[in-house]
């Protein structure tokens, strides 16, 4: 570690990790409901809640990782410290106990009086977790203008800006319901698919330049390209939620259109993490970093990419809107594109923060496989009951419970799957809090090169 | 393209030996393929991606149009063939101005540049002035965005055009002040390109029937 | 040309493409505000009763069981239409009556079937929750949900 | 590599014959011909525009793959059309139909 504050990347991330756990522990929970609805009494596990939690905490952390990898890479690129250590560390009380207090909230029912999908946080910690991201964005603001200016600092601060700026639509909640949805998505696809794309863009090359040794040159003209592909595509691409909600129907054309070429720049990332892996050839000692980064780009490219415009095209959505295919898609996309990415990074960096250099990476090679089969294989049993449930429901006619019904083996599947990924997770976890040393020396203790 | 300016490079990780960068025969600074195109290549990512939607708008209208021959020609008689020829003549016209101020910034001649450029924008500005009476003609005999698929696509594929026409003006705006030969030739390609566009989307949404 | 200037030229061209784009958005996004506040919603007879039951809607996650329009979780039925489904359009005071007392007889506590939590609403609530299913099944979904005839 | 200035006034000329000639043939009868006809001088069009105006044809691989994208929409598109051809015999005479022919969103 170059920087004393970099440290502070150490606290976000731990933090990430727990409520990590939480997250997939309570996908599993939502999972098993699917398989045996009386098992859990519905008085206190209602499956809503569940899923409120599984989906809250996973936007958390992953901005928890997102800030701690901000936090990492900002002192490097700018060659400066943090401009304010004192105000990272209130940033995060703020933010991880507001995040935190949100999730027990829910275990007791305690939601907005205004709750949508993904923001189900009462107003006051909404506020908290504005004033949060304020104090962040002046902080990285202040260490990056202060600094070296670089094209990925450059980038990664539009994105987080971003994601600050969407996030007041979060606020306003109009009283009819189609026009609540239309901008509601303002929040969510300008995030997933606008914003944080951006985010992950920039950690990638940050990743890529360090491992692979590439010159800084050539990545950051591979960053230009695909987060102008990205932007270019996406933010019309917002149409593809606007078909059936009530608003105008050349939707249809412009969100088919659109996110059609949303498939670009994950494909471009792919392409590009591969090509600099491929030039670098640079025997960098952490072998697991570089499978995450890799995993990440394939990963997002199948599940965001591939998946999404599987079911993007208006003909094909029309059938399959509001199916489990939209929950497969959701899955991979979310695994690759963000929890692979800030478990990249963490991967990348612990060794430093913790002073281990040269460790063992076993443990947690193996946990990228096993999370990652547990996803695919969640993934591919969803759309199957996607598949099936949008033939019965909506080509065959057959009411909602009665397709359900027949798809049951697929929730079991994907329950399976689910343990699989609680299990990789975990596995994870204790790798980088454990992460044994090499007894042998420092190269030696790679794996030799994987086959991805 | 020029050498990579070693200074400029950052000293990485000065404790982590193993993210000292290593020497990589990676200096080609270059865009790979977009470096063979005249001006940016980043304009060319734009342009691709551009064309790209336009190329699948039109594929969607010939699908959609598959399903309803009939509707879709009778819809295509409201057009105003003539007005469309007019906008190809003066965007074609405004090409070759543009052309033109290409020719001139690569010769060092910035004040004739300007000129050639600002003709060019001008006869853009035609352009959206015919396009605009052709829609107001359209809209009061009641054709919008609403009325039928024909003029759902109509409309979005053509007004998507004007509005690339419009970000073309302040494009040629912003590189006439520049008037280097770089920016010219980077400003001008976009103008090519909405011009590109035009030539595709009238023949298919005009004169194919 | 200066290895600088290409860069500060790929970011303008990214920041000037990305604007383009994103007021196309906006500039679209208020043209159907004011088509959904016309002709895609029923916005005439968005009453009191309605946002009330919106805020009954809101404040009980039911989306996060349940879709409407397509949107939520689906772990539970499309509820954008129930109210036609039930009979609404033919005997509107009916489909109302059904939909309370569906929610009055939850949890259902039969083996094997999904559970849907009693969310304890008041006589009052219930009213405006059926109100404002009623009113979401007048929007105009461009023809969603495919409604294939059952065998 | 630049541009004479003579090769642009001839580019400009030969996009100007073209079009005008279209304009003047455009009401000719609907046919594969015409379609043919159409679709050809597009495409010359266009790669006059991406050969001259941009100046491509430095970049004979760009040229080869911008040109091939544009002929393949147009063909496509002409294609179409050919394909699921619009029955001209009910056309004539029922303009009148137009304001109440479709309806938004096909999938009613």
């Amino acid at each position: 570690m170059q920087y004393q504050t970099q440290n502070i990347a150490k606290t976000y991330w731990l933090g990430a990790l727990l409520i990590f756990a939480v997250q997939v522990s309570f996908g599993l929970v939502g999972g098993l409901i699917y398989i045996m609805p009386n098992l859990l009494p519905v008085e206190y596990f209602p499956f809503n809640m569940v899923r409120m939690i599984h989906t809250n905490a996973l936007i958390v952390w992953l901005l928890l990782g997102f800030f701690g990898a901000a936090y990492y890479l900002v002192p490097e690129e700018s060659e400066r410290e943090i401009y304010s250590p004192k105000l990272a560390y209130i940033q995060f009380a703020i933010f991880f106990l507001g995040g935190l207090s949100a999730v027990v909230g829910y275990l007791f029912h305690i939601y907005a009086d205004h709750a949508r999908s993904y923001l189900e946080q009462p107003l006051w910690i909404k506020l908290g977790i504005i004033v949060a991201a304020l104090i962040f964005l002046f902080n990285i603001s202040m260490t990056v203008l202060q600094g070296r200016k670089t094209a990925i600092t450059n980038v990664l601060l539009l994105g987080l800006w971003g994601i600050a700026v969407f996030f007041l639509f979060s606020l306003y909640v109009p009283h009819n319901t189609s026009e609540d949805k239309m901008f509601w998505w303002y929040v969510v696809h300008l995030w997933v698919e606008g914003t944080w794309e951006l985010v992950m863009a920039s950690v990638l090359a940050f990743l890529m330049l360090k491992i692979t040794g590439v010159d800084r040159e050539v990545i950051e003209k591979w960053l230009y390209i695909i987060i102008a592909t990205a932007l270019f595509s996406g933010i019309l691409g917002t149409g593809h939620h606007y078909y059936w909600i009530g608003a105008p129907g050349y939707w249809q054309w412009i969100g088919s259109v659109f996110s059609s070429l949303e498939v670009v720049p994950f494909f471009g990332m792919m392409i590009f993490c591969f090509a600099m892996a491929w030039k670098g050839r640079r025997d960098h000692p952490n072998k697991a970093a570089m499978i995450w980064s890799l995993g990440c780009s394939v990963l997002a490219f199948f599940g965001a990419g591939v998946w999404g415009f599987l079911h993007t095209l208006h003909g094909v959505n029309f059938y399959t809107h509001g199916t489990q295919v939209t929950a497969a898609h959701g899955h991979l996309a979310f695994y690759g594109a963000y929890v692979c990415l800030n478990l990249a990074i963490m991967t990348y960096a612990f060794p430093y923060l913790f002073n281990r250099a040269p460790y063992n990476q076993i443990l947690n090679i193996a946990s990228f496989w096993i999370t990652s089969a547990g996803v695919v294989f969640m993934t591919v049993s969803l759309t199957f009951a996607g598949v099936l449930q949008s033939h019965l429901e909506r080509v065959q006619g057959l009411s909602y419970m009665d397709a359900q019904d027949q798809i049951g083996l697929f929730y079991l599947l994907r329950f399976g799957g689910g343990a699989v990924t609680v299990l990789g997770a975990l596995l994870f976890i204790a790798s980088l809090l454990l992460m044994p040393r090499t007894k042998t020396a420092p190269v030696a203790g790679a794996v030799p090169a994987a086959a991805e | 393209m020029g050498k990579v300016d070693r200074d400029r490079l950052p000293h990485h990780c000065r404790m982590n030996a193993a993210d000292t960068p290593a020497p990589v025969a990676t200096a080609d600074s270059d865009w790979g393929p977009l470096s063979a195109l005249p001006g940016h290549p980043l304009m060319w990512v734009l342009i691709g991606s551009e064309l790209a939607v336009f190329g699948l708008a039109l594929l969607g209208y010939a699908g959609a149009r598959a399903r309803d021959p009939l509707g879709f020609a009778l819809a295509q008689d409201n057009l105003d063939r003539l007005a469309g020829v007019a906008n190809t003549a003066l965007l074609l016209a405004s090409g070759f101005f543009a052309a033109l101020a290409n020719r001139a910034a690569h010769a060092g001649e910035a004040a004739p540049a300007r000129g050639w450029l600002a003709a060019a924008a001008l006869l853009g500005l035609g352009f959206l002035g015919v396009k605009g009476f052709e829609y107001s003609g359209e809209i009061a005999a009641g054709h919008d965005i609403d009325s039928s698929p024909f003029f759902t696509l109509y409309f979005l594929v053509t007004g998507f055009h004007a509005l690339h026409v419009v970000l073309g003006l302040i494009i040629l705006g912003i590189v006439a002040r520049l008037a280097t030969p770089a920016a010219v030739e980077t400003g001008t390609a976009f103008w090519h390109m909405v011009d590109l566009i035009w030539l595709v989307v009238f023949p298919c949404l005009y004169l194919m029937r | 040309m200066s290895e600088v200037l290409t860069k500060s030229t790929a970011r303008n061209i990214f920041y000037g493409g990305s604007l383009f784009f994103f007021a196309i958005f906006v500039g679209l996004t208020a043209q159907s505000r004011n088509y959904i506040l016309t002709k895609g919603t029923d916005e005439a007879h968005l009453t009191e009763s309605v946002v009330r039951g919106k805020g009954v809607w809101e404040r009980n996650a039911c989306f996060d069981c349940h879709t409407l329009h397509g949107e939520g979780a689906r772990f539970a039925p499309e509820v954008g239409d129930v109210f036609k489904r039930w009979g609404g359009e033919t005997d509107p005071a009916g489909a109302h009556q059904m939909i309370k007392d569906w929610m009055k007889s939850q949890p259902s506590g039969a083996q094997g079937r999904r559970q849907m939590p009693n969310f304890h609403l008041t006589e009052a609530q219930l009213d405006d929750l059926a109100d404002y299913l009623a009113w979401v099944s007048r929007t105009n979904t461009q023809g969603w949900p495919p409604r294939p005839k059952a065998n | 590599m630049r541009r004479t200035f003579s090769s642009l006034v001839q580019a400009f000329l030969l996009l100007l014959t073209l079009s005008l000639a279209l304009a003047f043939a455009a009401e000719a009868q609907a046919s594969a011909l015409w379609l043919a006809a159409v679709t050809l001088a597009a495409a010359l069009k266009t790669r006059i525009v991406l050969a001259r105006y941009l100046g491509l044809d430095a970049a004979p691989g760009a040229l080869a793959g911008f040109f091939a994208a544009t002929f393949l929409v147009l063909a496509l598109v002409a294609g179409s059309i050919l394909v699921f051809p619009t029955p001209i015999h009910q056309a004539r005479g029922n303009a009148h139909l137009v304001a109440t022919t479709g309806a938004p969103g096909a999938n009613e």
